[in-house]
């Protein structure tokens, strides 16, 4: 078949990323005019497309159900339900972290200019395309689409702490790609070949030497380590978090994630068996674990608080990767919606009290539960998500991510894996401890700050119940959800 | 094991006319209570008065009609409440026992009742005053009526709470309060063997009927010694019986709760509280069996003696009374103890009346003598005045003769002399005595003698303090002449105090008991066989001993005491001793209730490191956390440190990691990475 | 033809001399060129192997390095210059205000 | 409505919440009217419950005489080959549950009313205490243990929130120390919940899944179980059906929990863990010794309403989850650690009792008296005899009565002069006559005088434990014995207070204000003469409970004796 014919056909596939391209360049333009340059108008093209995309994939998750897996351009891409949901969470997680950028008290510079939005939406589709990806063209080429516009936007509010931030998590990233790609290089030496995904692949590499398959895999790895931000490849996670916005944080913790876990889902399920893969995978989990939990309880700033929370969230996401079969999949999709809601909301409740308060040190909140009860209230809910206790999503979330690895566990009987359960149950204790910290501030400490700014109440509460509410929702109906995973996440 | 004790299915009895009319009694102190407490403060209080004593009387006159009218026995028996299948019974027992005891109780309280209209008209907290008393006479009708030990045992506690609201009724005074509670804490001490006795039975046999019980202990005789579990609820019960009716060693409650009213300290000591005690004994007698009578027989010789031996050293009035009351329990604990439960139970009832005569006259002097007391005050010359103290009185005779009267009599009933009631019941129980001695022999013949000897102590005593109240001059004029006119104005007590005392009195001769003046046993009384139907051969050279040593130590006694004027006292060891109680509640405070203090102090310094434990915990994730922080900081810089010796440069960058240098940052992966995969090699 | 072993030893001691720059260096720039010697790394090992690949993959996927390494290249050194504007100094061992308090 | 009783009754405090979302601006008065309201609606029904409830209505393990039953399935997750965890929105009523509810309604409407004087952030208060009306009778009416957790759970947060915001000087210690103790005892349940469901299954709920098989029966699930065909089945149904766990056909044989499962740990099988998990963890709650110390604090720092409601029932759930779950689902185990269990008790009334005779602090003194009195529950529970066990529900209920009278009796000295040291008084009786009156039977109420409920629980509960310390030696005879000096130390400690505090002439420190010693208010009196009203009622006339009760404990303890 002639190759452009191929193309052409494949395009059908591509039209959400296309909706992102086109509102892109959109922004751009509008961007260049001083009439057109306005924060309504970005907005409103961003989101359009977002809608549109979202719309768009639902049908086709309806729509093409029947039938799955459909590679295109070349084998480089594959489209399949699993992908079309991941894509509607990535969208999702968009549409949230637009108006977390609209609504965040301190995120002004951020939502004035164009760039946020070209920077967000090539970030996207840079998500959408690794979720996708089938070979390792792709994956080098998403990652450095997400990854560029990161280091932009967490340097781009040009001031000393963000500079600093960027050129770190620059830096990591540009070595941890670096490193990526020298693993690549010799996989393709190996193998003679990129496409991950084709079974020829996978039997060539099987009979790779072991300590050939470490190298690379390790090499490899790296890079989305540094994405998913697990051990040891988190260091540059507080410092980075510490210096950018809440808004851009907000983007850092969710979307790539999300994105990276799910290729990371992926990966896993063509090394499913491979032991040196489980186990490196493993051990890594673990200390994610340990080193975010226990690190977290030190904190006294909300940003690192929130960053080693999310080095430890990782590691609980992770969990699921380690055990195999349908339910650690589900598991993995369940806990990343849970995650996905409860972060931005986090989140934002945080940027509103360090904008009443001026400041992000948790003990700047001291004394915040009396002045702003209902808001307080919600971030109470919202921590119990990201601890997991009931009633919400996170307890069925936590669940599920224990079960999964325990019915590995007892078929495999792997000792580190039961380690793995332990430190994950010890940091689910300390979790207690340091998502706590700030509502112990709010409610129990005596309020200290003369001053207090006021701000956009209403639809900032309006935000955050509604990205909390799906939470509590899906505790109720758990079910619902796990029923939906069921039909939707087989095709990985 | 429970099976070889037989269920007894115990049936539910209705109850007829005559139990409804015991009910009925039962209940009108209820109410009365129940109605003065919560009107209290807004009745006058004579219409307050009259009322509780007008019940009084009501329920005096209708006891006595159910005393004359009952034939036999009377069981009635309803369900309380039921855990499913078990049944919790409540029920009554009306026999001639039970209902003399409610004659007597009936009478003494409505003199007492009487009494205290007069007495309490000018004292303080009057509103609460009946209601408590009414509860106190309705919880100890509930112990005489109660056949069934569960809820003999509630009466049991509310004459407590009773005694305790009464006792401590001037709870302004630090002596009332302390008493108070002395006396109920001695009391639950002693109930705890109630309580247990309770449990033992309930456990072997299923119920609390008393008279269930007496079925089920009589059918399982036979193995009887080898559960001895019967034995120790006897024991449990007789010790539960040791607090109430104040027996060695728990009986320095009793002196201490003179500080409450006197009609109180009367009503305690003759009809309710420690009468209930013996009066529960002598119900339950049929589970004291084996050593436990003799072990009773001995404490309560030890009691009689040692509080005959105190009262002759005490200077408080009521005080001296108070031992006499414990001194005699004794004597009816040892008549229990050697099974003759008729002299026990006729002690008891000729007790009860002289006993209350005597609170209640001695109790008018104290009247007068706070009379004088509140004058001063209300010249303005107060001073602290012991009212109580014998030895500022004197000479009584010619202002209160009537007081005297109704005092000599009782006198003479306590000490047995010949035409009285105690010379009768006494002569019962000496009688019992000698009887079992001869059976027995060896350490009974003590017991004979000490009981003899007790006679005279008894009467030297309440010759003494005879002697310091109504005879010679008014001591308190020789410490202070300022109360002489006030001495003079004192008259005769009013009438309402006077009846009660004549009434009483009038009791304490031998024709309400015997006609025979000197002879029980041929008594309408004793022949009633009320308890049991053994029956004392009389001997008569019991009386005729007894009444000897009762001479001689009224001899003695007046020869001592006639010429004293201002009393002092030689032999100080002696007075301390008694008026310590012979060191028991020492001894318990140090047995007791110090090492009580010392484990609570241990138990509080538990908690404290129960404390720190717990911050232990709290700190754990913490230092967890410093841990995972001194890993990151240390060990892995460690490493680092190790692998600078072979790289150049990399000095300047080792505690980068620390200074938020992204080069640490690198190393600080590699390094890591490195050794993951070195040691899951090595693990593979 | 060199044999692809000559290219593999060259590409590791390129990696391994990028490396060591950035570990060591504490310039930013000279940082960022060791990262770009890494990716160096990568291309010839990617090129040496592509001789080998009918579909020349290598060799395209050694182009794609090399722009996306410019692309990556521009944004690092504009966050260098704002950065040098704004704390005056491009010394590793001085930009370390984000950190372990 | 007679079908949704039990839901209505929980739920109903949730319109409240909603009410006070409603209700703006900062006036405490018409929140508290909420809460009040509420309460006493809550009060109505569970009266009304009260007097419907046929003591026929017991044998608490089958579903048929489950009167007023509430049974829908919630959700049925797959959980791979752990199989498919099914959960019910299951509740019932039992006199066991009947005697807390009818508590639970009591205390929560007196904590209500005196919560009446709250005017920090009156809104979030009543909110929070309305959150609190939701918990605690959920958890009584659960048969579901994850509803049961979520509701256990569930009053952790309010309880901490309304502790450390409303409460005392030391509120944050207390609060975070109560929040540690009662997250480790969750935790231990919630572990052995987890063993519970992945070693029993529901044959009930699989017969309906498997229904479209023409001609299976339970049995033929039970047979495929126990020939090991069906193990790990990922269609095998799991569920905390309390009714289902009690059943020991429905556990594997070769589970963790099962009868031939043979692993020990330490030298004891899990499910001797799992009841010493069990143990503990509701032990932590109800407090025994070693595990009380945060009720003293807890206590001392929380407001009076708060204080009522933790000694009142939330100490209760401690003893009704031990009678509910941990001796019914481990008979055999119970049984073999009675003897520890009844030491624990023992100590726990002995070593409370001791430590209350030398506090300074009233409020104090009263935390650890109600130690003390939860020891007697645990001793009633070891013996499991049916006289002890309904001696521990009646002392549980009695207590919930007296403590919650006692309490408010301090809240009231606290209210007027911020000041509860015992020393600092003297003589108050002749400044407060009603106050001390309603003060003298409150204590001679939990000195277990007789008349009033608790000596009928503490008689049932020796007699009980007497009882099978005699027939059965499931505990020494030592231990009734020795627990009836906590008798004594109780009256010791209740006395000397009084005579300390109340008797002998008036003074006080020279720190208190004694213009602000008013004597009790109207309001006041009317709630704590009512409250003293029930102690006696319940002491007199136990029948009104018991004769409810009876029918279910006594059916509880020959479930155990046959399971044991």
């Amino acid at each position: 078949m002639n190759i452009l014919e191929h193309i052409r056909e494949s395009l059908q596939f591509l039209v959400p990323e296309a909706l992102l391209l086109g509102s892109l360049l959109l922004v751009l333009f509008l961007d260049m005019f001083q009439a057109t340059r306005k924060n309504t108008y970005f907005a409103a093209t961003a989101f359009i497309s977002f809608a549109a995309g979202g719309l768009y994939l639902l049908n086709q998750l309806f729509d093409r159900g029947s039938i799955p897996n459909v590679e295109f351009m070349d084998h480089m891409l594959l489209q399949n339900p699993t992908i079309l949901f991941s894509k509607i969470l990535l969208i999702i997680s968009g549409i949230l972290a637009l108006v977390f950028i609209q609504l965040s008290p301190s995120s002004l510079w951020l939502r004035e200019r164009g760039e946020t939005y070209i920077l967000l939406l090539a970030i996207l589709m840079g998500c959408f395309f690794l979720v996708a990806a089938l070979n390792l063209f792709v994956v080098f080429l998403s990652l450095e689409l997400i990854s560029v516009p990161s280091y932009i936007l967490v340097a781009s509010r040009f001031d000393k702490k963000s500079t600093e931030a960027g050129i770190k998590y620059l830096l990591y990233g540009a070595f941890a790609t670096g490193v990526m790609l020298f693993g690549i290089s010799l996989i393709y030496g190996l193998t003679a070949g990129m496409d991950l995904f084709s079974p020829r692949w996978i039997m060539v590499f099987a009979s790779v030497p072991v300590f050939s398959k470490w190298i690379v895999l390790g090499l490899v790895l790296a890079a989305l380590f540094f994405k998913t931000s697990l051990f040891p490849f988190h260091p540059w996670t507080p410092d980075t978090y510490e210096g950018s916005g809440w808004g851009v944080l907000n983007i850092l913790s969710t979307i790539p994630k999300i994105a990276a876990f799910i290729f990371l889902m992926r990966l896993s399920a063509i090394f499913e068996g491979m032991q040196s893969y489980s186990l490196l995978l493993a051990t890594i989990i673990g200390f994610s674990l340990l080193v975010g939990n226990f690190s977290a309880l030190m904190q006294s700033n909300a940003r690192r608080l929130m960053a080693y929370s999310s080095i430890a969230q990782g590691g609980f996401i992770g969990m699921a990767l380690l055990g195999g079969g349908d339910l650690s999949q589900q598991a993995l999709f369940f806990y990343l919606i849970v995650y996905l809601f409860s972060v931005p909301a986090a989140l934002f409740v945080l940027d509103y009290f360090e904008n009443i308060s001026k400041g992000d040190a948790v003990n700047n909140f001291n004394g915040l539960g009396k002045k702003e009860p209902v808001m307080s209230l919600i971030f109470v809910i919202v921590m119990a998500t990201l601890i997991g206790l009931p009633p919400t999503a996170g307890f069925f979330a936590k669940i599920f991510v224990f079960t999964s690895v325990w019915q590995h566990y007892e078929t495999i009987h792997s000792p580190i894996l039961l380690g793995v359960i332990g430190v994950a149950v010890a940091g689910t204790v300390a979790s207690v401890f340091y998502y706590m910290k700030v509502p112990y501030s709010l409610f129990f400490k005596e309020f200290e700050n003369t001053v207090i700014l006021t701000s956009k109440h209403k639809s900032s509460l309006v935000f955050v119940s509604l990205s909390i509410l799906p939470v509590v929702a899906l505790f109720f109906t758990p079910d619902w959800l796990m029923d939906l995973l069921k039909v939707i996440v087989v095709y990985i | 094991m429970s099976g070889l004790i037989p269920h007894i299915e115990v049936p539910l009895i209705p109850a007829d006319s005559i139990s409804m009319l015991a009910l009925t009694i039962f209940f009108m102190p209820i109410i009365t209570f129940i109605l003065l407490f919560f009107t209290g403060k807004h009745i006058l209080a004579s219409i307050r008065s009259w009322l509780a004593t007008g019940v009084m009387g009501v329920m005096f006159v209708l006891s006595v009609y159910l005393h004359i009218s009952i034939k036999g026995e009377h069981l009635s028996r309803w369900i309380w409440f039921e855990i499913g299948t078990i049944k919790f019974t409540t029920s009554m027992l009306l026999n001639n026992y039970s209902t003399t005891m409610m004659v007597i109780a009936t009478f003494v309280s409505f003199m007492v009742h009487l009494y205290s209209v007069q007495y309490m008209k000018e004292r303080r907290n009057h509103s609460k005053y009946f209601p408590y008393l009414a509860l106190f006479v309705s919880s100890m009708l509930g112990i005489i009526l109660s056949d069934n030990l569960l809820i003999t045992f509630i009466f049991w506690e509310l004459v407590g709470l009773a005694s305790f609201l009464l006792i401590g009724f001037w709870y302004e005074k630090d002596t009332s309060a302390a008493a108070a509670k002395k006396a109920f804490l001695y009391n639950k001490f002693a109930d705890l063997a109630f309580v247990i006795a309770i449990m033992i039975l309930y456990a072997m046999y299923g119920t609390t009927e008393i008279s269930i019980l007496k079925e089920l202990v009589n059918l399982s005789v036979t193995y009887q010694a080898v559960l001895a579990v019967p034995i120790f609820a006897g024991l449990a019960i007789w010790f539960a019986t040791v607090g109430k009716s104040a027996q060695f060693p728990l009986y320095v409650w009793l002196p201490d709760a003179m500080a409450g009213p006197t009609p109180v300290s009367a009503l305690l000591h003759a009809a309710t509280m420690v009468a209930a005690g013996v009066f529960l004994l002598l119900k339950t007698s049929f589970l004291l069996i084996d050593w436990v009578p003799n072990l009773i027989t001995i404490f309560g010789c030890v009691t009689a003696l040692l509080a005959a031996l105190q009262a002759i050293r005490t200077f408080d009035s009521k005080k001296v009374l108070a031992f006499s009351t414990v001194s005699q329990l004794g004597y009816m604990m040892m008549a229990v103890g050697v099974g003759a439960d008729d002299a026990a139970f006729f002690h008891l009832a000729t007790h009860a009346f002289f006993k209350a005569c005597l609170f209640l006259s001695v109790g008018a002097v104290i009247h007068a003598m706070h009379h004088m007391q509140s004058h001063q005050f209300d010249h303005g010359q107060y001073k602290e005045l012991d009212a109580l103290d014998m030895r500022l009185m004197g000479g009584f005779r010619k202002k209160m003769p009537i007081t005297f009267a109704a005092y000599s009599v009782s006198y003479a009933a306590l000490i047995g002399l010949p035409f009285f009631s105690g010379f009768l019941s006494k002569d019962a129980i000496l009688g019992a005595l000698y009887d079992r001695a001869v059976v027995s022999g060896s350490w009974s013949w003590l017991i004979v003698a000490v009981a003899f000897t007790t006679v005279g102590l008894t009467a030297f005593y309440m010759t003494r303090q005879m002697i310091l109240i109504f005879f010679g001059e008014f001591r308190l004029l020789k410490t202070d002449a300022s109360y002489k006119k006030y001495f003079d104005h004192i008259v005769e007590s009013e009438w309402l105090i006077n009846i009660p005392l004549i009434l009483l009195g009038a009791m304490s001769f031998w024709f309400f008991f015997s006609l025979n003046p000197l002879h029980a046993q041929t008594g309408w009384w004793m022949k009633d066989a009320f308890v049991s139907g053994t029956h004392h051969e009389f001997h008569i050279f019991i009386p005729i001993v007894a009444s000897l040593f009762t001479l001689g130590a009224i001899a003695i006694a007046v020869q001592k005491y006639k010429t004293i004027d201002a009393f002092v006292d030689t032999r100080l060891t002696l007075t301390r001793v008694f008026a310590n109680n012979y060191f028991i509640e020492k001894g318990i405070t140090f047995l007791f209730v110090q090492p009580v203090f010392m484990i609570s102090n241990m138990c509080m310094a538990t908690d404290d490191f129960i404390n720190r434990a717990i911050h232990a915990k709290a700190y754990f994730f913490i230092v967890v956390a410093q841990l995972a922080d001194v890993f990151d900081r240390w060990v892995i810089d460690g490493l680092v440190h190790f692998v600078a010796g072979f790289i150049r440069y990399i000095g300047s960058f080792f505690r980068s990691y620390l200074k938020g240098n992204i080069q640490g940052y690198f190393y600080f992966t590699l390094i890591a990475f490195a050794l993951m995969l070195l040691w899951l090699g090595w693990y593979l | 033809m060199i044999p692809v072993d000559y290219y593999i030893i060259v590409s590791i001691l390129l990696f391994s001399i990028g490396s060591a720059i950035v570990f060591t260096r504490r310039n930013i720039l000279y940082v960022l060129m060791g990262i770009e010697l890494i990716f160096n790394a990568a291309n010839i090992n990617l090129v040496a192997f592509g001789q080998l690949d009918p579909d020349l993959n290598g060799q395209l996927f050694s182009m794609l390095i090399i722009t996306v390494a410019a692309a990556e290249s521009v944004v690092a050194l504009a966050i260098v210059i704002v950065l040098f504007k704004k704390l005056n100094t491009i010394d590793l061992n001085e930009i370390t205000h984000l950190k372990e308090k | 409505m007679a079908t949704h009783i039990l839901s209505i009754l929980i739920f109903l405090p949730l319109l409240g919440v909603l009410g006070l979302l409603f209700i703006q601006g900062d006036d405490h008065r018409s929140y508290r009217w909420v809460s009040v309201l509420v309460t006493a609606l809550q009060l109505a029904l569970s009266i009304y419950l009260f007097t419907a409830f046929k003591p026929e209505y017991f044998q608490f393990h089958s579903y048929d005489s489950l009167v007023y039953m509430e049974k829908a399935n919630w959700f049925q997750l797959s959980l791979g080959n752990l199989g498919i965890l099914s959960v019910n929105y299951f509740l019932g009523i039992d006199g066991l549950s009947l005697s807390m509810i009818l508590l639970s309604a009591i205390v929560l409407f007196a904590g209500a009313c005196a919560s009446w004087n709250i005017t920090k952030q009156a809104k979030g208060y009543h909110a929070l205490y309305l959150l609190l009306c939701i918990s605690i009778p959920g958890c009584f009416l659960a048969l579901d243990l994850f509803l049961f957790f979520l509701f256990f759970e569930f009053m952790l947060l309010p309880m901490f929130f309304l502790i450390g915001i409303w409460g005392g000087v030391r509120r944050e210690y207390a609060s975070i120390k109560f929040f540690l103790y009662t997250l480790l005892g969750s935790i231990l349940i919630l572990i052995v919940f987890i063993v519970l469901f992945i070693s029993t299954y529901n044959p009930a709920e699989m017969m309906e899944y498997v229904s479209s098989n023409a001609g299976v029966t339970i049995q033929h699930i039970q047979e495929g179980i126990h020939s090991g065909e069906l193990i790990n089945n990922p269609s095998i149904i799991h569920s905390l059906d309390l009714i289902q766990l009690s059943n020991p056909v429905n556990y594997f044989p070769n589970g963790l929990l099962g009868e031939h499962n043979t692993l020990t740990v330490f030298g004891y099988s899990i499910r001797t863990w799992c009841f010493i998990a069990l143990l503990v963890g509701f032990l932590i709650k109800l407090p025994a010794f070693p595990f009380h110390t945060w009720l003293p604090d807890a206590h001392v720092e929380a407001p009076t309403a708060v204080s009522v409601v933790l000694a009142g029932i939330l100490l209760k759930i401690g003893g009704y989850g031990l009678i509910r779950i941990a001796w019914p689902l481990f008979p055999q185990e119970a049984g073999d650690a009675s003897w520890w269990i009844g030491l624990i008790g023992v100590t726990t009334i002995l070593y409370a009792a001791f430590v209350a005779l030398i506090q300074t602090d009233l409020k104090k003194m009263i935390a650890y008296s109600s130690v003390s009195h939860m020891g007697f529950v645990v001793l009633g529970l070891a013996a499991a005899k049916t006289e002890g066990i309904t001696g521990a529900v009646y002392q549980m209920f009695s207590h919930g009565l007296i403590s919650a009278l006692l309490f408010l009796l301090v809240g009231v000295l606290y209210d007027r002069t911020h000041d509860r040291m015992i020393p600092n008084y003297r003589g108050l009786i002749s400044k407060m006559p009603a106050y001390s009156v309603i003060v003298t039977i409150a204590f001679f109420a939990s000195l277990g005088l007789p008349g009033m409920s608790g000596f009928i629980a503490e008689i049932l509960i020796f007699i009980g434990a007497f009882k099978g310390a005699i027939d059965t030696a499931a505990i020494p005879v030592w231990m009734p014995l020795v627990a009836t000096l906590g008798l004594l130390l109780s009256a010791s400690y209740y006395l000397w207070t009084l005579q300390r505090m109340f008797f002998g002439k008036f003074s006080t420190h020279m720190s208190i204000d004694r213009n602000t010693l008013k004597d009790l208010t109207v309001s006041e009196k009317a709630l704590l003469y009512s409250l003293s009203g029930l102690i006696i009622l319940f002491g007199l006339f136990p029948a009104i409970l018991l004769n409810k009760i009876g029918p279910s404990m006594e059916a509880w303890t020959s479930f155990f004796i046959n399971m044991k």
